[in-house]
Order: C-alpha cells, then sequence, then structure tokens
C-alpha cells in the first residue's frame, strides 16, 4: 500500500513537469503565481509551526527582489545567480533582525515584522541612489528571455525545494522542536530545546525562501518598485491560502494555494469586475465553515469516522 | 429543590456520568469521590455548562436543562468553581459587585450582602481596594465564595473548596460553610475529595464512583462506612 | 489594568507636558497639528482596544468599518442636504446596527480564536472594501462646509481650528468609555467578561449578549466618527485600509489593554510625524518614525516584562 | 450552528444578488462572421479602467453599428488587471492565447504595463496603448530588439512636463502679468510623485523650483500641513502638488487654513474627486490634462463623444481616460480600415500614417518618433483652469474656452 | 557525595521575595522531599534549578559545575530532569512522540534511538497504548508520560513537581512504587508534595520551605515533629 503513495508523488510531479508541454501560455503564467505564492505560504507555515505569526513576508520578498535586480544591474551578475544572492540576502538580514525580533511572542511578534516591511519601504524609497527610490528600476531584459515554460520550471523547482524543505521540518527532530515550541514553551527548554537557535533557524531558511521567490518575481517581471515589491499581497495572499488549505501541514499549503489561486482566476473569469468581493466573502465563509482549513477538516472527519468504527 | 434524575453525560464517545440522580433540600449535601469521579461534570451540568444526553435537573420545580448558565445562575444557583473564576485585574469590591449586579433580586441590597459578608469573611473587608489578582490563594477562595454569596442565592454549590488550601484554612473553610448554612438558610451542594474534613460542614453526602452514585448517607453514617474509609481515608 | 491609570502613566503624562511646553515654544504649529492628527488616530484606535480587550479579537476591517460609516454619513448628507454634523446622530445607530448584523454572522463563530480572526477580519475588510467600490466606484467623494476650513492666528501662527474636533472627540469618547466601564453595570459586566468569560457567566452575565452590545457598540463609534473624518477628508473605498493598520499598531505599541496608552501613544505618534514633516525635505522620513517608534516601544515592553 | 450557517447563506445570496446587480454584463458582443478581437487590459476596479473600458465600447457599437471593417465586426474582449503586475501579464497571455486576439489595446498603470512588455514582445502582435506615461515603460520598450508594432498614444511623462514647460511660456508670454519664476512642487511620496517631481525639475530650466514630498491620502495620508508651511514660507509664484485625486480637498482646505493662497495653485491628480468643481474653494485653481467636458465646445468629436458616451452608459465621463478609450478604438479601427488587411507589417504601415485633425479627447492625433520609441501618439498635455465649476481649457490657445483668471482670489473673497 | 548543591539563593519577583537564602543539597541516589505551604516557594525553587528563572543571588552547583547562569536547556542537557505540576503535553504529538522529545533534545539521540529508547522507557512505566491521541489518556497515563518525558532526557536529577495531585490513593500507590523503581536505576531525585501522607512514605529526607526559607531539614519524623513546621503548615494553634 505504501508504494502507491510514491506512485501518486510521481504521477503528480511528472504532470506538474510536463505541464507547459500540454497546457497553454495563459495557464502556464497562472501556474507559476500559484507556485511561487504556494512556496511563500508554505515557508509562513514553517515558522508558524514554531508558534511565530511573521506578517513579514513582503519584507523578505522585497529584500530579495531588490538584491536580485541590484546585484543583476551592477555587478553583472547571472539571473540566475542574483535569485541565489537574493535569497541569501533576505537570510542575512532574517539572521541579523531574528536576533532581535525573535525575542517577542504572539502579536506583538506579528506586528513588529509587519512594521518592519514599512520601515524597509521608506528606506527603500529614500536611497534613491541605491534603490531608484519611488520610481523603482528596471533590468533590460528577462529572465531565459521571457519563456514562460522556463519560468514556470524554475518556479515550480522552488516550490518542490519548499515542499521538500516543509517535508524535512515535518519529519525530522526540528518538527519536534518546533511543535514543543508552539505548544509550551517553558516545557520545551525543559526539555532540552534550544528554542532561540530552531526559531531563528526556521526564521532565517523560511527568510531564504521568501527571498528567492521574490528575487524570481523580480526577474520575471524585470523591475523593482517599493510599491510593488513590498507589497502586502504578499504577506496576506499566503496566509490566506495557509489558513484556508490548513496550517501546520505541507498539504494544507499545497491545496490552500492551488484552491484559492484557481478559485481567483475562475472569479476574474465570471465576473470582470466585482470578483474581488466575491474572494473577500469566500475567505470570510472558508473561516467560519471550515475553521480548521480545509486539510484540517478533512483529518478531523477522518478521525471522528475511525473512532466511530472502532 | 434541587433535583437531579437519571443524568448520562458524554465527552464526545466517552461516558462519564452514567443514570445518575441525586436530591439537594434545605440542607448541605456533600458530593465525593475521587479524582475522575465526574463531581465537576456533575457541577457543570447543572448550571448548563455541560448538557446531558438524558435525563433531567430541575431546581424549584422548574427544569435547567434548556437554559443557559446566565439564566440558570439567575435562577438562584451560585456556584464556586474550582478554578474559582475570579476577575483578576478587578478589585475585590468590583468582583463583590459583580456578584450581585446581574441577579435581579440581589442588585439593589448590595449593601446589606455586603455586611454580612463582611461578617463572614472579614479579611475582605481589609482587601477592598486590592486588585484580585493580588490577592493569597485562600482570600482568592473566601473572595470566590463571599462573591457568589453576593447574589443571595437559594442554593450555593462548591467545587472542590479546599483544593489547593493548606490544610489549616481548610477546616476553618468549612466552619465557615456551616455558619453560612445557619445564618443564610441556603441550600448547599460541596463537591469534594477531602470527606474527613467535608464531613462537618455537611447533613447528607453521596459517594460517586466512575460516574455512578455508589453510596447515599447521612454525615455520621459516611464517616462511619467501610467503603469510604477504605477508598479515600488511606486508613 | 483596563482603564486604570498607574503611576507610570502620570510620569509618561507629565514627560508629555515637558515635550509639549517645548514644542509651543520652539514649532507650536507642530504641537497644534500633531495633537488634531494623533486625536484622529486616538479616536480610530480606541474602539480597537475596547474589542481587543474585551472579546479578544484584533479587528483588521475597523478602517473598513469606519469607511463605511463614512459613506452613509454621505449618503445622508447628499440625499438630504443635512449638515454633516447632524449626519453623526443617525450615523450612531446605523453602525450599531452593522455592528449587530457583523458579530452574529460572523464574529461570534472566531471570539478567542486568534489565528482564525486574522483572516476573518482582513476577510471582512476585503469584502466591505470591494462591495463600496462596487456601489460607489473608486472616485472620491467630498462635501465642502465652510467650517471645515476655519482658522485662527494667535501672535506669528496661523492655524486650523476644525480639527480639534478630533480633540475633543477623543476626550469625549475617552471619557464616556471611561465612565462607562467603571460607572455602569453593563460596563462592569464588559470588564468581567473580558478578564474572565467563564466566570462572568458564573455570576449571571450574558456572556454572548454582552460581547455583541460592546463590538457593537465599538462599530456604532465609528459613524460619527466617520462623519467627523468625512467633514476633512476626500473618501474612497480604500480609504480606511491604512487606519485599521495604525490602529492596531496603536493599539499593540499601547499594550493590549491599556487604553490610556492608546491617548498616550495615538497623540505621541501624531506629534512625532508632525514633528519630523516640520523639518524641509525630511517628510518622507515620518513613517519610519512611526513604525520605528512601535518597534522600539515593543522591545521595551517585552524587555519590561522578562525583567519582571 | 444550523441557523448561523443558513444566515451566512442569505448573506452570500444578498452579496452576490448586488454584485451581480453592480458588475456589468461579460463585455463579449457575439459576431456573426470571424470578428477582428480587439484585447483590452484595464484596472476595472478603478473609476480609470472603468471608463476606459466603457469608451472602448462605445467605439465598438459605432463601428458595428456602422456595418464594421472590412466587413468584419469587432469584438472586444476587456480583462482586469486589478493594479496588480502577476495578472496584468497573465491577462495578455491568456488574450494571446486564448482568446486569440488581433490587436492589443488599453492599459493604466505603468507598473503593471512593464511587467506586460516581455510578454507583448514575445507575441509581436501590434499593441496601441492609453496608459502607462512613466519614462521607464518608455525604456523598457526602446530596449527590445524591434518594437515597430508597438504604438503609444498617451504622452509620456516627461513631454507632458514639456509640454507644461511650452504651455506657460506661451501664457507667460501673451499675459504679463503672470510670473512663473519660482515654483514650489509637493509630490506624494510615490512612484507617481517621485516621476514628476524629478522631470519637472529637469525641465522647467528657468524657474527655480524647491520640492518636498506628502504621503497621499490615499496612502492614509492626507494631512498636508507641513508641506504648505513650507511652502507659504518659499513664498512662490506657483505651487503645484503632484498627487491622487483624494489630496484634492484637503489640499485646498488645508491652504485656506494656513491663508497660503499662491498667485499660481495648480494640481496634477489624474482626476477629480466628485463635486470638486461646486465647492468654493475650487476657484481659479490650475490643472493639466488630457482632456476637459469644456472642449465640446469647441471640438465636435469631442462633443460626439460627450453626449453618445451618457446616453449609452447614463454617466457623465468622469476622466479623460473614458475618450481616450474609444479614441483608441477608432484609432485602431482607421488603421485597419487604411491597411485593409489585419498583416502585421501593412497594419503598422497603416496606423503610421493615420491622421485625426480631432479627436474625442480634443486634440489632433497623429504618431511620430518621441525621444526613444518611434510610434507616439499624443505628446502633450493641456493647461486648465477650475472657473465656476467648469474645467476651463487656457492653453493650447486654439482650442482654449477661456481666459485665465488671475492672480489667484484670496480665500476670504470666495 | 552531592550531585547538587544550592547556595544562599535568593530569587525576587518585584517586591514579592519567592526565595530567600535557601540551601540545598541533593546527595547521590536519595529521594528528597520538599513540602511546604501553598506559597512557600516549591515550584520557584523547581524553576530556578531547572533554569527557567535566573536567581537574583546565590549559586547552584550540578555535579561540580557551577550552572548558575546556564540556561535552561543546557541544563536539562547537563542531567536536570524535571515534571511540570500544571502538565501541558503537546496535542499535536501522540504519547511515543511526546516522550520522544526528551531523548531527541535532552540527549541529543538520533530519531530511530529516540525511538527505541522512548518505547523502552514507556515500558519501563508501565505505559501501554503508547500511538494514543493525548486527549484521551487519563489522568494517570498522563502522569506516567509526564515522567517518563523526564526521564528520557536521561537525568541524573529528576525533580517531580507535585506529580501526585489528582490521583487516587490506588493511583498514588503505583506512582510512589514507579518512584522507588527509577531510583533504583540510580537516580536521585527531588519530590515536591503538598500532601504528607505520600512524604512520609516516599522520601529518605524532607527539607521544608516556608515563604521562601527553610525552616526544617532532616528526616520525616523529626521534621514533622518540629513546631516551626507544625505552625507553618498547618496553622498557628488556636
Amino acid at each position: 500500500m505504501r508504494n502507491w503513495r510514491y506512485i501518486v508523488y510521481i504521477v503528480v510531479i511528472s504532470l506538474a513537469i510536463s505541464f507547459p508541454f500540454y497546457a497553454g501560455v495563459h495557464p502556464i503564467h497562472v501556474a507559476t503565481t500559484i507556485l511561487s505564492l504556494l512556496a511563500l505560504a508554505l515557508s509562513w507555515d514553517i515558522l508558524l509551526r514554531g508558534g511565530q505569526l511573521s506578517l513579514g513576508v513582503s519584507a523578505f520578498f522585497g529584500i530579495g527582489s531588490y538584491t536580485t535586480v541590484l546585484t543583476h544591474l551592477n555587478w553583472e551578475v547571472s539571473p540566475l545567480l542574483s535569485i541565489v544572492l537574493g535569497g541569501l540576502a533576505a537570510g542575512v538580514v532574517a539572521l541579523v533582525i531574528g536576533l532581535a525580533v525573535l525575542r517577542l511572542r504572539g502579536l506583538y511578534f506579528a506586528i513588529v515584522t509587519l512594521a518592519l516591511t514599512f520601515i524597509f519601504i521608506v528606506i527603500v524609497r529614500n536611497l534613491t541612489d541605491l534603490t531608484g527610490g519611488a520610481i523603482g528600476k528596471l533590468i533590460p531584459s528577462v529572465i531565459f528571455g521571457g519563456d514562460p515554460a522556463m519560468i514556470y520550471w524554475l518556479t515550480l523547482a522552488i516550490a518542490v525545494a519548499t515542499i521538500i524543505t516543509s517535508e524535512i521540518f515535518q519529519k525530522t527532530r526540528i518538527h519536534f522542536a518546533l511543535t514543543s515550541i508552539r505548544n509550551n514553551e517553558i516545557a520545551a527548554k525543559s526539555s532540552g530545546i534550544d528554542i532561540f537557535k530552531y526559531l531563528l533557524f526556521a526564521f532565517v531558511v523560511t527568510a531564504v525562501i521568501q527571498g528567492v521567490v521574490g528575487g524570481v518575481h523580480a526577474q520575471r517581471f524585470a523591475f523593482v518598485s517599493p510599491e510593488e515589491s513590498f507589497s502586502l499581497t504578499f504577506t496576506i495572499l499566503p496566509l490566506a491560502m495557509c489558513l484556508l488549505g490548513g496550517s501546520f501541514s505541507t498539504l494544507g499549503s499545497v491545496i490552500g494555494a492551488g484552491g484559492l489561486g484557481v478559485l481567483a482566476e475562475y472569479l476574474r473569469l465570471m465576473m470582470p469586475r466585482g470578483h474581488l468581493a466575491i474572494y473577500g466573502l469566500v475567505m470570510v465563509m472558508a473561516i467560519l465553515l471550515m475553521p480548521k482549513g480545509i486539510v484540517g477538516t478533512i483529518r478531523e472527519q477522518l478521525v471522528r469516522r475511525k473512532t466511530a468504527s472502532s | 429543590m434541587l433535583v437531579v434524575k437519571g443524568v448520562d453525560i458524554y465527552y464526545g464517545k466517552l461516558q462519564v456520568l452514567w443514570d445518575l440522580s441525586l436530591q439537594v433540600g434545605k440542607e448541605s449535601v456533600g458530593l465525593f469521590g475521587p479524582n475522575g469521579a465526574g463531581k465537576t461534570t456533575l457541577v457543570n451540568a447543572i448550571v448548563g455548562l455541560v448538557k446531558p444526553a438524558n435525563g433531567e435537573i430541575t431546581f424549584g420545580g422548574r427544569s435547567l436543562l434548556p437554559l443557559e448558565t446566565h439564566r440558570i445562575i439567575r435562577e438562584g444557583v451560585a456556584v464556586v468553581p474550582q478554578e474559582r473564576e475570579l476577575f483578576p485585574f478587578m478589585s475585590v469590591l468590583g468582583n463583590l459587585k459583580s456578584g450581585a449586579a446581574y441577579i435581579p433580586g440581589a442588585r439593589d441590597k448590595i449593601d446589606e450582602r455586603m455586611r454580612f459578608i463582611f461578617d463572614i469573611f472579614p479579611v475582605l473587608k481589609e482587601r477592598l481596594g486590592q486588585l484580585a489578582v493580588t490577592l493569597s490563594g485562600g482570600e482568592q477562595r473566601m473572595l470566590a465564595i463571599a462573591r457568589s454569596l453576593m447574589a443571595g442565592p437559594k442554593l450555593l454549590i462548591l467545587d472542590e473548596p479546599s483544593s489547593g488550601l493548606q490544610p489549616s484554612l481548610v477546616s476553618d473553610l468549612f466552619r465557615r460553610m456551616r455558619e453560612i448554612r445557619e445564618k443564610e438558610g441556603v441550600s448547599i451542594l460541596i463537591a469534594e475529595q477531602n470527606v474527613r474534613q467535608c464531613l462537618r460542614a455537611i447533613d447528607r453526602g453521596y459517594v460517586i464512583e466512575n460516574g455512578r452514585v455508589v453510596i447515599e448517607d447521612s454525615a455520621e453514617g459516611l464517616a462511619h462506612s467501610d467503603h469510604v474509609r477504605r477508598s479515600y481515608l488511606g486508613l | 489594568m483596563l482603564a486604570k491609570l498607574r503611576q507610570r502613566d502620570y510620569q509618561i503624562l507629565i514627560a508629555f507636558i515637558i515635550v509639549a511646553a517645548i514644542l509651543a515654544f520652539w514649532r507650536p504649529h507642530v504641537l497644534i497639528s500633531g495633537l488634531q492628527r494623533g486625536s484622529l488616530y486616538v479616536l480610530i484606535a480606541l474602539p480597537v482596544g475596547i474589542i481587543y480587550g474585551i472579546l479578544g479579537i484584533l479587528n483588521l476591517a475597523h478602517g473598513e468599518f469606519m469607511m463605511l460609516g463614512a459613506f452613509f454619513a454621505f449618503s445622508l448628507v447628499t440625499l438630504t442636504g443635512i449638515d454633516p454634523l447632524i449626519a453623526m446622530l443617525p450615523a450612531f445607530p446605523a453602525m450599531f446596527v452593522v455592528g449587530i448584523v457583523t458579530y452574529r454572522l460572523t464574529i461570534k463563530h472566531v471570539v478567542r480564536a486568534p489565528l482564525n480572526q486574522f483572516l476573518l477580519t482582513f476577510g471582512l475588510a476585503v469584502m466591505l472594501t470591494e462591495m463600496a467600490n462596487l456601489i460607489w466606484t473608486t472616485r472620491p467623494r467630498i462635501v465642502w462646509v465652510p467650517y471645515a476650513a476655519s482658522s485662527a492666528t494667535i501672535g506669528p501662527i496661523t492655524f486650523g481650528t476644525f480639527e480639534f474636533v478630533y480633540v475633543a472627540a477623543a476626550a469625549i469618547v475617552l471619557v464616556g468609555m471611561f465612565l462607562f466601564l467603571t460607572r455602569t453595570r453593563a460596563g462592569l459586566a464588559a470588564m468581567a467578561v473580558g478578564q474572565n468569560p467563564r466566570g462572568a457567566k458564573l455570576v449571571g452575565i450574558d456572556v454572548e449578549r454582552t460581547y455583541m452590545m460592546i463590538f457593537s457598540a465599538c462599530l456604532a463609534v465609528l459613524g460619527p466618527i466617520g462623519a467627523l473624518f468625512l467633514i476633512r477628508h476626500a473618501i474612497f473605498p480604500g480609504v480606511g485600509g491604512p487606519f485599521s493598520l495604525r490602529a492596531v499598531s496603536i493599539v499593540a505599541m499601547a499594550g493590549f489593554g491599556n487604553l490610556p496608552g492608546i491617548l498616550v501613544w495615538g497623540i505621541g505618534l501624531g506629534l512625532a510625524e508632525a514633528f519630523v514633516r516640520s523639518f524641509r525635505g525630511w517628510g518622507g522620513w515620518a513613517d519610519i518614525i512611526f513604525f520605528g517608534m512601535i518597534i522600539l516601544v515593543v522591545f521595551y515592553r517585552s524587555y519590561q516584562r522578562r525583567v519582571r | 450552528m444550523k441557523k448561523g450557517i443558513l444566515l451566512i447563506a442569505v448573506a452570500l445570496l444578498l452579496a452576490s444578488s448586488l454584485v451581480a446587480v453592480g458588475c456589468p454584463r461579460p463585455v463579449l458582443e457575439e459576431p456573426p462572421v470571424e470578428p477582428i478581437r480587439l484585447g483590452a487590459v484595464n484596472p476595472l476596479g478603478d473609476i480609470t479602467g472603468r471608463q476606459s473600458a466603457q469608451g472602448m465600447k462605445l467605439a465598438v457599437a459605432e463601428i458595428n453599428a456602422a456595418g464594421g471593417i472590412l466587413g468584419r465586426p469587432l469584438e472586444l474582449i476587456v480583462m482586469d488587471d486589478e493594479f496588480s503586475p502577476a495578472v496584468g501579464a497573465a491577462a495578455i497571455e491568456k488574450l494571446a492565447t486564448v482568446h486569440e486576439v488581433d490587436i492589443f489595446i488599453g492599459g493604466m498603470a505603468s507598473g503593471v504595463h512593464l511587467a506586460q512588455i516581455p510578454i507583448l514582445a514575445k507575441h509581436g502582435r501590434v499593441t496601441v496603448w492609453i496608459g502607462a506615461a512613466s519614462h521607464l515603460v518608455e525604456a523598457a520598450i526602446a530596449a527590445l530588439p524591434d518594437h515597430d508594432w508597438y504604438f503609444h498614444l498617451h504622452p509620456w511623462d516627461y513631454q507632458q512636463v514639456e509640454g507644461t514647460v511650452e504651455g506657460w511660456a506661451a501664457i507667460v508670454e501673451k499675459f504679463p502679468q503672470i510670473r512663473l519664476d519660482r515654483m514650489f512642487v509637493a509630490y506624494e511620496e510615490g512612484a507617481f510623485g517621485a516621476a514628476g517631481f524629478a522631470i519637472s525639475r529637469a525641465l522647467f530650466a528657468d524657474v527655480t523650483i524647491e520640492g518636498e514630498s506628502f504621503t497621499s491620502a490615499v496612502f492614509g495620508g492626507g494631512d498636508f500641513r507641513a508641506v504648505l508651511r513650507h511652502a507659504k514660507e518659499f513664498n512662490p509664484d506657483a505651487f503645484v502638488w503632484v498627487g491622487f485625486d483624494p489630496d484634492a480637498l484637503g489640499m485646498m482646505v488645508q491652504a485656506k487654513e494656513i491663508g497660503f493662497a499662491p498667485p499660481v495653485f495648480l494640481g496634477t491628480p489624474p482626476g477629480w474627486p466628485v463635486g470638486f468643481g461646486e465647492i468654493p474653494l475650487s476657484e481659479a485653481v490650475w490643472l493639466y490634462g488630457m482632456w476637459s467636458p469644456e472642449l465640446k465646445g469647441v471640438s465636435p468629436e469631442a462633443a460626439h463623444f460627450w453626449w453618445a458616451f451618457i446616453e449609452k452608459f447614463g454617466e457623465e465621463p468622469a476622466t479623460y481616460f473614458a475618450p481616450l478609450g474609444y479614441v483608441n478604438v477608432k484609432f485602431v479601427a482607421a488603421g485597419i480600415e487604411r491597411a485593409g488587411t489585419l498583416e502585421r507589417g501593412p497594419l503598422i504601415e497603416a496606423l503610421r500614417e493615420v491622421r485625426f485633425e480631432d479627436t474625442a479627447v480634443g486634440w489632433p492625433l497623429t504618431i511620430a518618433p518621441s525621444r526613444l520609441i518611434r510610434h507616439q501618439g499624443f505628446t502633450r498635455q493641456m493647461i486648465l483652469q477650475w472657473q465656476g465649476g467648469r474645467q476651463e481649457v487656457i492653453w493650447p490657445f486654439e482650442v482654449a474656452t477661456a481666459e485665465p483668471i488671475f492672480p489667484f482670489p484670496r480665500w476670504e473673497d470666495r | 557525595m552531592s550531585v547538587l548543591r544550592i547556595e544562599n539563593l535568593t530569587r525576587r519577583f518585584g517586591g514579592l521575595v519567592a526565595l530567600s537564602g535557601v540551601n540545598l543539597e541533593l546527595r547521590e541516589n536519595e529521594i528528597l522531599g520538599l513540602i511546604g505551604p501553598n506559597g512557600a516557594g516549591k515550584t520557584t525553587l523547581v524553576n530556578v534549578i531547572s533554569g527557567i528563572y535566573l536567581p537574583n543571588s546565590g549559586r547552584i552547583i550540578f555535579d561540580g559545575k557551577d550552572v548558575t547562569e546556564s540556561p535552561a536547556h543546557i541544563r536539562c542537557r547537563l542531567g536536570i530532569g524535571r515534571t511540570f505540576q500544571i502538565i501541558q503535553p503537546n496535542q499535536n504529538l501522540n504519547v511515543l512522540e511526546n516522550v520522544m522529545v526528551g531523548s531527541l533534545f535532552g540527549q541529543g539521540a538520533g530519531l530511530k534511538e529516540a525511538r527505541r529508547k522512548a518505547q523502552e522507557i514507556c515500558q519501563f512505566l508501565g505505559l501501554s497504548r503508547i500511538e494514543r491521541d493525548i486527549t484521551r489518556l487519563t489522568v494517570l497515563e498522563i502522569k506516567k508520560m509526564e515522567m517518563a518525558h523526564a526521564l528520557a532526557t536521561q537525568p541524573k536529577v529528576l525533580l517531580l513537581d507535585e506529580i501526585m495531585t489528582g490521583l487516587n490513593i490506588d493511583e498514588a500507590r503505583e506512582v510512589i512504587e514507579l518512584v522507588r523503581k527509577i531510583r533504583d536505576q540510580g537516580m536521585t531525585i527531588c519530590v515536591i508534595e503538598h500532601m504528607m501522607r505520600i512524604i512520609k512514605e516516599l522520601t529518605d529526607r524532607v527539607l521544608v520551605l516556608d515563604r521562601g526559607e527553610v525552616i526544617a531539614e532532616g528526616l520525616y519524623e523529626e521534621v514533622s515533629n518540629d513546631p516551626r513546621v507544625i505552625s507553618a503548615y498547618l496553622g498557628e494553634e488556636e
């Protein structure tokens, strides 16, 4: 029966990889966007598993975007390498500010990470010489010459890497550390868990993911600006996807991102004007009817059925 | 006064009370049993925090089952829960007032009730302006009892009043319960693990085990019951 | 805790008065516009603080509800031609009803479920904005009343006077809330519910109803606030979003549940912003002051907590 | 809980019916024969994008009513970009591959368009764009190996400023009492304002310019007192604010508060709040624009558009993107007519030759190279002034509808 | 031979002195009872020893090393294990996984090894149904799990904070037997209780705390007759 599972994995992965061969260009674009949001959602969830609710996804996304564009422009670093640098820069920034902000908990952590996003916006906007100020910067050419399939594969690779990271976080000792921290920090400490180390590690790893996604975004659309690169959309949309799909699991974010992404596309088609209102309504309804997210609710039903039969 | 009849309660699939019946008239009644026997569940069921699957709970002839908790309290049932459930950042005075303010009959008699309470718990008078959170464990327990008395209840239910109290305070507490019973004429139901101390305060008692009533007897009878001795007094 | 002045608050108050005195001589207009703007922040943040303190819900759609209140007042003004100040009166019950409906349909189900309320109130924000967009479009709407631009001159400085209404309104709302919470039975119930909902049930308080009333009352206040806002600002569907963010930030800064703190930090931020802006060419950095201060204060608080 | 779900369901119904009423029918007109497909991308949630799409619809309806072009009807497909680069880019891809449009039209925000350019370039189909004024966009297009297929009707940001430089020179010459030696520019701190200020500073060569940024009311700002105070201290001949529509009221009210009434008070938002002209503070405020409703008095085409639009949609055009959308389709139609084919080469050639003496925006339209790209349409914007609640055209003098009011009347006299 | 020595330990919370000048010595392989009325500072002492709070003054010497300033997780790894009075088991993990956390981080075991050790310990404590959901455990099982979790960190010293609370007499007996069994494995144990009966049965030596101070130390019989203890613990004679 175990093998059956792997067959599903293989089918899904090969379908995902071969997607550009049987899908039109528009679906590829949509899928690329969904995949990058998926990576953001999952990275957000990884930190949440340690009990830390970050509202600073946009900050690392933006840092990644800017680093990518600036290194690419100023030092003529190749696009792929510049994306890696974007991730590294986000990681380094996370390491530095993590030393301070990870001492905070709960809503205080959330508010400070959000405030940091705005501080980055102000800094980027005012350092006109380096960043191009409010107007932003332009790259003369898009990565891979704008080939949507190549960009899709790149994004897919990042999303898969994020999924693997997430699974590693779920299957190794890190999982035990993060859940214990989320459950009760004092008890976790007394079990020998170095809380700060694990949270910092998760914070940096997720920041790197967010930075890389930001870098790809910048390379894909070939420009950065404070409003676009630090847009709160990149915090809120992944958050919504993760919570709707179900937090604390890899599958939850995957389903949430896929579901909400496709839904958004469908709504846009159905009603060119006003689909965003429905989008909001769907979020509200989902929270009211499925407070644990899609995966959480299904899992709960399964458990209930199991206990009922036993 | 309070009649519990054939009550079954489940937590999910797990049944915790089995066909449980008891009565409290104008008297003090003890409800004994080891941890996990279902005492707290029964208390919660009476005040409407848990709804039974079967059975009936009436108070003064009126069914309590369809009522929400705050309605039951307004009917004249007061409860001192095990966790005390005070308002930590409110003063002692505020806590006391809150006990009477939402009970139709009691809200006009706050001063009168307050005098009565200072009579029984003089220490609270000294602490009137202090925040509840700054009181010691014993004082908080007194405040919780005093708050429920502010409502001028017909029935007072205490859940594990001795838990977390040092032994010297426990006997004092039960002495006061006796006093309240005599002065106020209020019916009292005490759910307790500590049988020996509690027997002084009650007229009659039930012993429950695994969600079923196993013994019902007078205080005198319970004190001499072998069964009770064996399982609870550790003798 | 809730609405209780402590010694430290007095110290902050004195520090405030000193800062104000210095500003009054050095840059008087900073004092005036900072106070006015800060009061607006306080006005919008206070209900957020109350809702958080009692229901445990951080309402991210707060600014959007203010937008709704402002549009209600606007519709009333344009349809009937009444003065916006008079439109404040019907705006109160109207928003109260909005509050009740919102509570019953949504908030009720997520009280004290921290993650979900985040998403729920955010979903509400999106919905309200987009519905307003469908009804009124994104074109900004304005009303004009001559007193909105009234001004006074004292010595060398000329300044706008209308926004002192914000200061007065903030004072009224704060004092009103304080009296309500400490002097009335319903207020006592609200405090009790906020501190211990289970305990509140056990003294006979209808917790559900208290939640609903407090939530609705806090939204109802947004009706008049929206009308006051309308007098000085153009309104459009997205007008509330930034204020949601600011209000939540101020509440976080004050320490969740600390109402006088909202007053202090709301006005403090107003003054700080006005101060930075008063230097020509540095206005672009004003936001960094706002968010930087939030970060510093939050860190200071957590540091304090750890030492204690 | 059951009851709750029921309530929610009712709310859902109400909300969706509201949405259904609020949103226009899908913008598809069923064609009898193979139509010519135009694909437009606009931010439909915003008034500019929505009315721009309406303007296009009006033009398509008129052309189809007259028998279409080359015997084929026009089909217009409008997609929303939600002001998001990712959505806007995907929309182009969809129009190209799913709807297989022949020509791309539309547009608004520069940020969105920057993301669309690579995809437009990949498909290389004829594109006639009426938005995206940023010089960054021009640079991005010029950097493409080939951009013959790209037509840009909206003036670039620097051209807009060049136009005002030219216009002001003409105004100062014609009305000697007006002076323009010292200018104070208050600009919103985002891309729109920052670019406006930078270009103004570069192009108004003979003018002493000071500037300061402010936070627009769109982003929760709206407190302009410090900026206005600094402007007052500077004592300029002209005060210019570069911001968005919601900033308009605050600017006027707060300037009046501190008694700041410079000889020229000028605002450059993309549109104005509803009823702005009716408030007394608006009198004699200058503005720049591509168009004015008052042009219907001097331009027959503008007048035709004005009344047709009102008749079709029951509302007045509120932004110049309404007539510009109309011109967009008219221009494309004229090109196709002239080329007699949809083939790329001849069509580009024909579009290059299209010449309108008069358009819905009141300007003549011809295609000429701009600083960096080959096919640029309009290159100037007008200088207007609010007079008696109307936006009167002051310059160019050929289409002027009124004489300027100068100097700015004192606040107390209103 | 002392495993843990505490010298002159003081801890204040704001104005409240929770512990003042506490001296304590844990001898190898003994069971020490730590008793005292409510608010005496028992749990605070445990928290200071395990590193949840740092002391204001004083020293903690463990196994010959000064650990006064060491963070909690380091002390756990050195060999100070503890249970909590209010147990908050990790709801997202099953029984075995909860126990595994101890060996994973307390002794740095790998996943496989941790699982094996956790199984061993559960078996040792008579904890069956280890794949079970936490929410369906009995009180006794939860207590056992808490002990198993602490044991899994392989401590030299085990601090049991009110592990008997909420158990009935039979269950308490079972736990007392288990504690003895654990001690026989060569561990040093400190039991915090306020039920005298259990202390009497279980411990070798007793230390009495009252208002943050050690007021008596010695064998149960000696201590229980100490008038200071009686008045502190049972209240002043009326």
